[in-house]
């Protein structure tokens, strides 16, 4: 059969129809196929980025939403571990930064496998090189490390964010220590860093005027 | 119409162009014209003139007398060509011409004797003469514009019907550096000068006549002040500036008046002439002398005695070189005509022509190179283009051979006059350029 | 399975208008087109490069079609390319009778004086318009390369300051011919082999005064050829390429004339002797520097 | 969703340009540049095809594949996206054609030869992709859309001014041709980098 | 053909030039200008070394020195002769990115300068006169992005550094105050207008004058700069449009957003006397390689860079507009040399 | 055959390259290099997609009407691309899945894929045209992956994330105009390599003046 020189309107799109059915219908089966892994790996995700912020074996469970804080409660065995608190400032160089903040229940930063502090930008439009300084925990690999195996699977290190560790409510407000704080910074960054540094006083300030309610609506 | 507009208060002068620094006239503006001496042989090109080449009406051992008709006109833009003295024809060949190839030309011996024909033209009283008459004269005397293009006159004094010429206008504005010959033509035979303008004023039935001529010439413009008024002859005075002769600068310096782009003097209503065709004009009528000799300016530093020379049709100029004392030092360059428009010579045995205004040596240290570097968008050809062309990114796309869109951009306005090359600090060799592309152009506008 | 349903049905109608909508819409709107200016796009090269003057392949391949320009007018196609096309429109383009361009000068730097110290655009035509150019000899060929810019094929190269047609590479197209301001550039058939490598009228000792290589005129090729292979004209001598019955010179004729200058010589050996001089030249200026 | 549409044009137009930073119609960008006329030809066809693409995979996107109801059965068709986004784009550029060849020949003449390399060009696409992506509304989409064409015509034009101007140069042979036509769009980008944080 | 003419032979023909005319010259050069150019930024730079100290200078040499060696490269590379070198222009290029850099660049960073403007701004495209950008330029705002830390380390002038209170750390220049109070003014603050006091009193308007702030190397010291502009506008070596439309462009536009949203942005003549707005205005708008040949265009073109150095500096994530603005408006060139053509004279208008 | 073979999988690596020498899918190669592994990623996932339609439409040509070749096409490389979109969605690393982005979908609309399917598969044989699709595939990963190589190491210093020069720090490479100025020069790199052997084999050798779309006419060929 050769149709390659039909031009009848009906057979054209009976042919792109029936391309069309075929096509639907082995996506949609291939979509039901992948669906497990896909929301397996929309799982992982979540779990993996709040894992980082949180103490080992913690567990999340419920989560709530104040002043644009969504706080994710932990729990390790049971017991409450503190919240993974996904916060966000606008005053970054290139505008809004987003960050996870580990937090204890009595609303210090988090300290978490190899003493990193518990804060970890998840999305930020700083320039590469400066701004990006203050906000990524990369790991160096080199040649050494991945032949030796030695890559750690923790958190890299960061100056500026690990300077938050142990910091908590009570520390409120934050500043930089070029402005007379102990938050760390980065000469050439300064406006990265003080708005890490605002974000997280931000969450911070939110955990400690709505403690309650965030512990009634995560239990 | 331009012509019908009444003449708008004079500019005098007209926007771009350029003041070259220096421009060498000290050297002989003061000397006064010499009768050069007859020579032992002459080289007279045969087409002298624009359009048709006149056809040749001698052999080779025919003896001539000066004023002998050597070659007749060949068509309506022609004109014949003369004997610049006696003597016999010893050859008829290819002699260097102007443009460094081989030309042909009549080799004329003289015979030392200098006498006039028997059938010389009879003198006319231009006053009473028919314009018809007179335009008949310029022809058969052979007369073609001196001021460089060696257009035939008669041409231009015969415009179409649908042309009105309102304005003649003389153009003794020599602004060519180094040239001197009008300047003393002017001073010294302003009387020629004038009636020669009366004369293609007659021709035309035209009341308005202005010369032209560049305010650094105070001594030309006095004199010529003096007779004016005889002749219904407006002298102006014009701001020194390059190139001021040109003859669509000049209408409009002197005039205000537009020449539209592509189109000819007479569109604008004028006429224009170079001084020493009215004067030309004048020998003809008054004495009907024919067009065998002209003041030519013999210059440059390599010099002994640089000066103007009146010397007849056909001279190499070799001679004039010797005339002028010889060279004091080796020069590098042979110019024809002026440093500015005038065409570099391969060798001296080039004869002068009816259109040669000057003969020009530079010395080594004169000359500048062209440089094939590229063009630095510095704009100064742009400031110094009469015609308000940008010689630079034309020269880039001839450079590329774009030559439609040379021609979108207008080369084909470029006059040559190497106002931009002048300016140009990278030296680049714009007018070499923009001539290629006119050329081309015609080229293939002709195909 | 709802999912692969809905999912199904979905794109099947959104095909299906598609589909009618095309069918029907080319259909209505049908144009006739030549099928032959499809064939010919397949042929051509594609590359759209605007070198034959039109707006692209496609655009190029109309105008062949509609036979308002040779297939040879595309610079990029090679000569088969350029003889399938023809084929394939069964226009006899270059199938049957095959031309090269031959620069016919042979006065390279070395054997042609350089008359005056030239300064200016380097460009063949732009220099024949100042003063004739800086060559002695009025006729010969400048080397500045304008023929060779003008070829689209790069079938021209310029060797000692001659320019030399590569004649495996020339197609034929003609576009130096017009180019050059000495007019010496020739279109011959390719079988020709064997030229006369000066374009001069001039009599022998003009010639000699200003090139070592100039053809005198003695005619010693036109009595070793056969009738016709040349022709003479004033003092100048060529070679006949109108073939006549005895067909153009070959290197016999060479070897049997004994040229007193050398004028008159095959193509390959102009090029071998250029590339010869070049290679001394070479040599020389490295011993200098050492 | 975004709400200020000054950020949102200003944004499409020089700070995210479709071409010089998002990396989106490169191969028109550097294809159909050589001459400032075809660029306007087809700088005016993209504009043109942007805005009617992004409106219709727009309707698409918030009518059929997030919340299509068919005898009261609800279906997501996420994974229909793709493949209905390029349909919808192929046929509605071919329609355009059609309907222009028939309609108004002059305007076909001049973006006719432009439209069907418009279906193979990551700017239509992406556009709509980046709208759904965003779960953009249909108005600031079509908006979004039409000031991304907008954005690419800028910069083609540009471009092919700069094109025209480097024919005229004496470029180094192993620079010549793509080579320096893309340091020069390297050159241009960074010059619109300059606008970053505008909005 | 040699006769004798008196005592001197006559060149036989070999010697003659032949050469289109004109066979004068006017007495200019490329060399001529690029020198002159340099010449007319020696006060700044002078300045510049005069308030940063030493390392200014040796910035300013090993800057110049590196853009004239990567020329000097590329034409061996190139196997091309070396004698374009002498027209001074990767001199000048050089001159003008180190006088756009911070006083404390590395050197390394120098190096790297020199050759991205020379070969990636300028040879690439063919050397002097075919490059579309300013080379200068091309290199500061590539090293601008590719290392901002070290394109915006600043330092203080001797004269600053020497007040003790300074704190050395953190310096910044004027712009980038005025960019940081940006980010911080929250729209309802209380000190509406009057956040820019500081840096707008009479005395920082002084120091912004004769240079005493920090910057650029070059920029600084606005009296230098406007002596070596005018020279140069006076000698006719620049079109006066471009800096005069060029700078009150500037100065209107950020006047206008100062009078009607006083928290937006400083005052005018504070826009007008920081960052290198005058550098620019003078010196590298005007780059004739890179700028509109006609009147018109010049002013289109200066407009456009006015607008767009206000536009990245009131509203961008720059604190410094000028380099972006000149580059972007070198990329509209063409088009408007194009709007703009001359007529010819005695050009009229085909009847459509 | 097997030579044949051969020749349609060897020629996408070298002679025909996709994006060196045909200058085609631009937008990828240069929005996805900056980072050695985002140029595999795509090269892979683009090759995947080659490869499937390449099969699917050569074996369907005959079945095929030329009216609506474009769109059917089009449907079977959206589908290939959805699979691997969902693939990558489920399997990839998150990472790697969100620094290609919008350019997975892109796929679709890549010149390099549209235009073997219209070139190749629609005239050749199943076998030939998965060996195409393939070929086509390994030289765009190549030629991706190498430039991403490229641009990550002078950049960052290192190769797919592994550090190899420590401290060296030089974003231009890595940024738009970084991506454009050292794609421009390698091209001029290949431009000079191939008129040396071009000179040296007496050829003549004329630098790609634009996109080759002699494999694609997708633009030209419907053209009324
Ligand atoms: C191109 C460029 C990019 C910059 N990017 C950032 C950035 O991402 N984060 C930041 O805090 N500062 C950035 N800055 C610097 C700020 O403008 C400001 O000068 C700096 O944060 C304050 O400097 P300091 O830390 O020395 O006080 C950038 C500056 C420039 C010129
Ligand atoms: C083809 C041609 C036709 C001309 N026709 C006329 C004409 O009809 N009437 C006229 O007055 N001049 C005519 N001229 C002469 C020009 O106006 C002008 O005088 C001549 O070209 C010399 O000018 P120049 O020395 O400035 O180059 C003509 C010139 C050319 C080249
Ligand atoms: C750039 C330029 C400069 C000229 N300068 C003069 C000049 O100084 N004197 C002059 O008589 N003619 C000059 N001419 C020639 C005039 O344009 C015009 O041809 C001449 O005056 C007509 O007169 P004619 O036919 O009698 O020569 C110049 C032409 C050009 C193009
Ligand atoms: C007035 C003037 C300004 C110049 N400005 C610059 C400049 O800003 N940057 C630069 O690299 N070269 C500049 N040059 C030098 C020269 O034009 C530059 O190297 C060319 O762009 C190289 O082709 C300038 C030259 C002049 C005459
Ligand atoms: S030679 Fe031509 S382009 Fe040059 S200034 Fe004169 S008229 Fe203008
Ligand atoms: S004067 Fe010379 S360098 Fe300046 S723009 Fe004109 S041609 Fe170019
Ligand atoms: S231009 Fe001349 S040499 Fe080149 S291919 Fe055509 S005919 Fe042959
Ligand atoms: S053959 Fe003619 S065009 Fe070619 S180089 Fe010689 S003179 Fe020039
Ligand atoms: S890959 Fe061709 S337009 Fe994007």
């Amino acid at each position: 059969m050769n149709l390659k020189n039909t031009s009848n309107p009906l057979l054209l799109g009976l042919i792109l129809c029936v391309v069309g059915v075929a096509a639907a219908g082995i996506l949609a089966w291939f979509d039901g196929v992948t669906a497990k892994p896909k929301a397996e790996a929309k799982i992982r995700k979540l779990e993996q980025s709040l894992g980082r912020v949180l103490p080992e074996n913690a567990q999340v469970g419920r989560s709530v939403t104040v002043d644009g804080v969504a706080f994710y409660a932990a729990t390790v065995d049971g017991a409450p571990a503190g919240y993974a608190a996904s916060g966000s400032t606008t005053k970054g160089y290139g505008g809004r930064i987003e960050a996870l903040v580990g937090i204890s229940p009595d609303g210090a930063v988090l300290t978490v496998a190899g003493g990193r502090a518990a804060v970890l930008v998840t999305e930020q439009k700083e320039t590469p090189g400066l701004g990006t300084n203050v906000c990524n925990r990369t790991a160096v690999k080199t040649l050494a490390t991945v032949f030796n195996g030695s890559e750690t699977s923790g958190m890299p290190a960061n100056r500026v964010l690990d300077s938050f560790g142990g910091i908590s409510v009570s520390d409120v407000p934050l500043t930089i220590v070029k402005d007379g704080g102990r938050i760390e910074f980065v000469t050439g960054a300064t406006v990265s860093s003080r708005a890490m540094t605002d974000l997280v006083d931000n969450v911070l300030t939110v955990y400690r005027d709505n403690r309650l309610r965030i512990e009634e609506a995560t239990k | 119409m331009a012509a019908n507009k009444p003449i708008p208060p004079k500019p005098l002068s007209f926007p771009g162009g350029i003041h070259p620094a220096k421009d060498g006239k000290s050297l002989t503006e003061k000397k006064a014209v010499v009768a050069a001496p007859l020579f032992d042989r002459y080289v007279v090109q045969i087409s002298q003139n624009v359009g048709a080449p006149p056809k040749l009406v001698v052999k080779v051992g025919d003896a001539v007398k000066k004023g002998d008709l050597l070659a007749e006109a060949s068509g309506f833009v022609s004109v014949p060509l003369h004997a610049p003295t006696s003597g016999v024809i010893s050859a008829v060949g290819d002699a260097p011409g102007p443009m460094g190839t081989l030309v042909p030309a009549v080799y004329l011996d003289a015979d030392g004797r200098d006498e006039w024909t028997a059938n010389r033209m009879a003198p006319l009283d231009w006053r009473t003469a028919e314009p018809a008459e007179l335009k008949n004269r310029v022809r058969d005397a052979g007369i073609v514009g001196m001021g460089g293009a060696a257009f035939p006159t008669h041409v231009k004094l015969s415009p179409p019907p649908d042309k009105k010429i309102d304005t003649v206008i003389l153009n003794g504005a020599e602004c060519e550096p180094y040239l001197t010959a009008d300047h003393r033509l002017m001073l010294e035979q302003p009387e020629k000068v004038l009636v020669g303008a009366a004369v293609m004023a007659r021709a035309l039935g035209v009341e308005n006549i202005f010369i032209g001529v560049e305010k650094n010439k105070p001594d030309a413009i006095d004199k010529l002040n003096e007779l004016a008024g005889k002749y219904g002859v407006k002298v102006v005075g014009l701001k020194v500036q390059y190139p001021q002769g040109s003859e669509k600068q000049l209408i409009y310096a002197l005039t205000g008046r537009c020449v539209p782009e592509g189109g000819l003097p007479m569109d604008a209503g004028c006429v224009v002439q170079n001084v020493a065709t009215a004067a030309a004009v004048c020998d003809a009528v008054e004495s009907g002398v024919p067009l065998i000799e002209r003041i030519t300016t013999v210059t440059g530093t390599p010099l002994a005695a640089p000066g103007n020379f009146l010397v007849r049709i056909g001279t190499p100029v070799i001679r004039l070189v010797e005339l002028a004392g010889g060279v004091t030092e080796e020069p590098r360059k042979l110019i024809l005509g002026g440093p500015m428009m005038g065409f570099a010579q391969r060798s001296f045995e080039v004869p002068v022509a009816k259109n040669s205004s000057g003969v020009l040596l530079l010395a080594a240290s004169e000359i500048v190179q062209y440089d094939s570097a590229g063009c630095m968008r510095c704009g100064m050809c742009l400031r110094g283009c009469p015609m308000h062309l940008s010689p630079g990114p034309l020269s880039m796309l001839i450079e590329n051979e774009k030559f439609d869109l040379a021609a979108q951009n207008h080369v084909m306005d470029c006059l040559e006059c190497g106002a931009c090359a002048y300016a140009c600090p990278a030296h680049r060799p714009l007018v070499q350029h923009m001539r290629r592309a006119k050329a081309e152009i015609r080229k293939r506008a002709k195909k | 399975m709802n999912t692969i349903l809905i999912a199904a049905l979905v794109c099947g109608v959104i095909a299906l208008v598609s589909g009618l909508v095309i069918g029907v819409a080319s259909k209505l709107f049908a144009v006739p087109s030549d099928p032959r200016v499809d064939l010919v796009i397949g042929l051509l090269p594609g590359a759209n490069c605007g070198g034959c003057g039109k707006a692209g392949c496609a655009d190029f391949a109309k105008s062949v079609v509609a036979g308002e320009n040779p297939p040879n007018k595309c610079p990029v196609s090679s000569a088969e390319q350029i003889s399938a096309i023809a084929h394939a429109l069964g226009i006899e383009a270059g199938s049957s009778f095959k031309q090269v361009a031959v620069v016919l000068c042979g006065g390279d730097l070395n054997q042609a004086r350089q008359h005056t110290l030239y300064n200016g655009v380097y460009d063949c035509v732009s220099a024949a318009m100042v003063a004739g150019g800086p060559k002695s000899c009025s006729y010969g060929c400048f080397g500045m390369g304008s023929c060779a810019r003008s070829c689209p094929f790069g079938a021209i190269e310029i060797i000692n300051n001659l320019a030399v047609v590569h004649p495996e590479v020339c197609v034929g197209c003609g576009t130096c011919v017009a180019t050059c301001p000495r007019h010496l550039i020739k279109l011959v058939p390719a079988e020709a082999k064997v030229h006369i490598f000066c374009s001069s009228p001039l009599k022998g000792p003009e010639k000699k005064k200003v090139c070592s290589v100039p053809c005198l005129g003695c005619r010693k090729c036109v009595k070793a050829g056969a009738e016709g292979q040349f022709t003479v004209e004033g003092v100048k001598v060529s070679v006949n390429y109108d073939t006549g019955e005895n067909g153009l010179p070959g290197e016999d004729v060479v070897a049997a004339a004994g040229c007193p200058t050398g004028c008159l010589m095959t193509v390959a050996k102009h090029l071998e002797t250029e590339y010869a001089e070049l290679a001394e030249a070479k040599k020389e200026t490295e011993n200098g520097r050492k | 969703m975004e709400t200020n549409y000054l950020e949102l044009t200003i944004g499409a137009v020089l700070v995210y340009n479709f071409v010089l930073s998002r990396f989106l119609g490169i191969c028109p960008f550097l294809g159909v540049s050589k001459r400032l006329d075809t660029a306007l030809g087809m700088g005016g066809a993209v504009v043109f095809v942007m805005t009617i693409a992004s409106c219709a995979t727009a309707l698409i996107y918030r009518y059929v594949t997030t919340s299509v109801k068919i005898f009261g059965y609800a279906a997501d068709l996420g994974f229909l996206q793709i493949t209905l986004f390029i349909l919808v784009i192929a046929a509605l550029v071919q329609i355009v054609e059609v309907i222009l060849q028939k309609f108004s020949p002059p305007l076909y003449k001049a973006l006719g030869i432009y439209l069907p390399l418009i279906t193979t060009n990551c700017a239509v696409m992406g556009a709509a992709t980046i709208n759904a992506g965003i779960d953009r509304g249909v108005w600031p989409a079509t908006l979004f859309g039409m000031f991304s064409g907008v954005g690419f015509a800028l910069a083609l034009l540009i471009f092919s001014g700069l094109r025209e101007r480097l024919e005229l140069s004496q470029i180094p042979r192993p620079f010549q041709g793509m080579a320096i036509a893309l340091i020069t769009a390297g050159i241009l980008s960074m010059a619109f980098l300059g606008f970053s944080g505008i909005c | 053909m040699s006769e004798n003419c008196n005592n001197v032979k006559l060149p036989s023909g070999d010697e003659l030039i032949l050469s289109s005319s004109p066979h004068i010259h006017d007495n200019q050069s490329v060399r001529k200008i690029m020198l002159k150019v340099i010449v007319a930024l020696l006060p700044a730079a002078a300045a510049g070394v005069f308030f940063f100290g030493l390392p200014a200078a040796g910035v300013i040499l090993l800057t110049l020195a590196s853009c004239v060696a990567a020329e000097a490269i590329w034409f061996f590379l190139a196997k091309r002769p070396l004698s374009p070198l002498g027209d001074c222009s990767a001199a000048l290029t050089g001159l003008i990115l180190a006088l756009n850099l911070p006083p404390a660049t590395p050197w390394w960073v120098c190096v790297l300068g020199g050759f991205l403007a020379i070969w990636v701004g300028k040879q690439v495209f063919g050397g002097l006169g075919h490059n579309p950008f300013n080379p200068a330029l091309v290199a500061r705002v590539a090293l601008l992005i590719a290392l901002p830390a070290a394109l915006t380390t600043w330092t203080p002038t001797g004269i600053e550094a020497a007040d003790s209170e300074f704190e050395l750390s953190t310096y910044a220049t004027p712009l980038g105050k005025a960019a940081m109070l940006k980010t911080t003014a929250t729209p309802h603050g209380s000190a509406h207008g009057d956040i820019y006091a500081e840096l707008a009193t009479d005395d920082a308007y002084w120091n912004y004058f004769i240079g005493n702030r920090g910057g650029s190397l070059g920029e600084t010291s606005c009296l230098a700069l406007l002596i070596g502009g005018i020279a140069l506008m006076l000698m006719k070596l620049i079109k006066w449009q471009i800096p005069l439309v060029f700078i009150a462009t500037v100065g209107v536009f950020s006047g206008a957003v100062h009078f009607f949203a006083p928290a937006m942005t400083p005052p005018a003549l504070f826009h007008l006397m920081t960052g290198g707005l005058l550098l620019g205005a003078f010196f590298m708008a005007t780059d004739m390689v890179t700028s509109p040949m006609t009147t018109w265009g010049c002013v289109i073109f200066a407009f456009g860079c006015g607008v767009i150095t206000c536009v990245i500096r009131i509203w961008g994530s720059y604190p410094e507009g000028v380099s972006f603005s000149i580059l972007f408006m070198n990329a509209l060139v063409p088009l408007i040399d194009r709007m703009c053509q001359l007529r010819p004279f005695g050009y009229v208008r085909k009847k459509a | 055959m097997m030579k044949t073979l051969w020749n349609d999988f060897f020629k996408g690596i070298w002679r025909e390259n996709p994006t060196l020498v045909l200058l085609l899918g631009m937008c990828p190669t240069l929005a996805l290099t900056s980072k050695a592994v985002n140029g595999l990623g795509m090269g892979a996932a683009t090759t995947a997609v080659l490869v499937g339609s390449n099969l699917v439409i050569s074996l369907l040509k005959n079945l095929i009407p030329n009216k609506v070749r474009i769109p059917i096409y089009i449907v079977v490389i959206a589908t290939f691309v959805t699979i691997v979109d969902l693939c990558m969605q489920a399997y990839a690393p998150e990472s790697l899945y969100n620094a290609l982005g919008i350019f997975i979908p892109l796929i679709v609309v890549n010149c390099i894929v549209l235009g073997r399917a219209e070139a190749f598969a629609a005239k050749n044989t199943v076998i030939r045209s998965a060996f195409d699709g393939l070929g086509m595939g390994a030289g765009f990963t190549l030629s991706l992956t190498v430039f991403g190589c490229i641009r990550e190491f002078l950049s960052t210093g290192g190769i797919f994330g592994v550090t190899l020069v420590p401290g060296w720090n030089f974003m231009l490479p890595a940024l738009a105009p970084g991506g454009f100025i050292l794609l421009g020069a390698l091209l001029a790199g290949m431009n000079y390599l191939n008129e040396r052997k071009a000179v040296k084999a007496g050829r003549l050798y004329v630098p790609p003046q634009g996109m080759d779309c002699r494999h694609c006419r997708i633009c030209s060929i419907d053209e009324k």
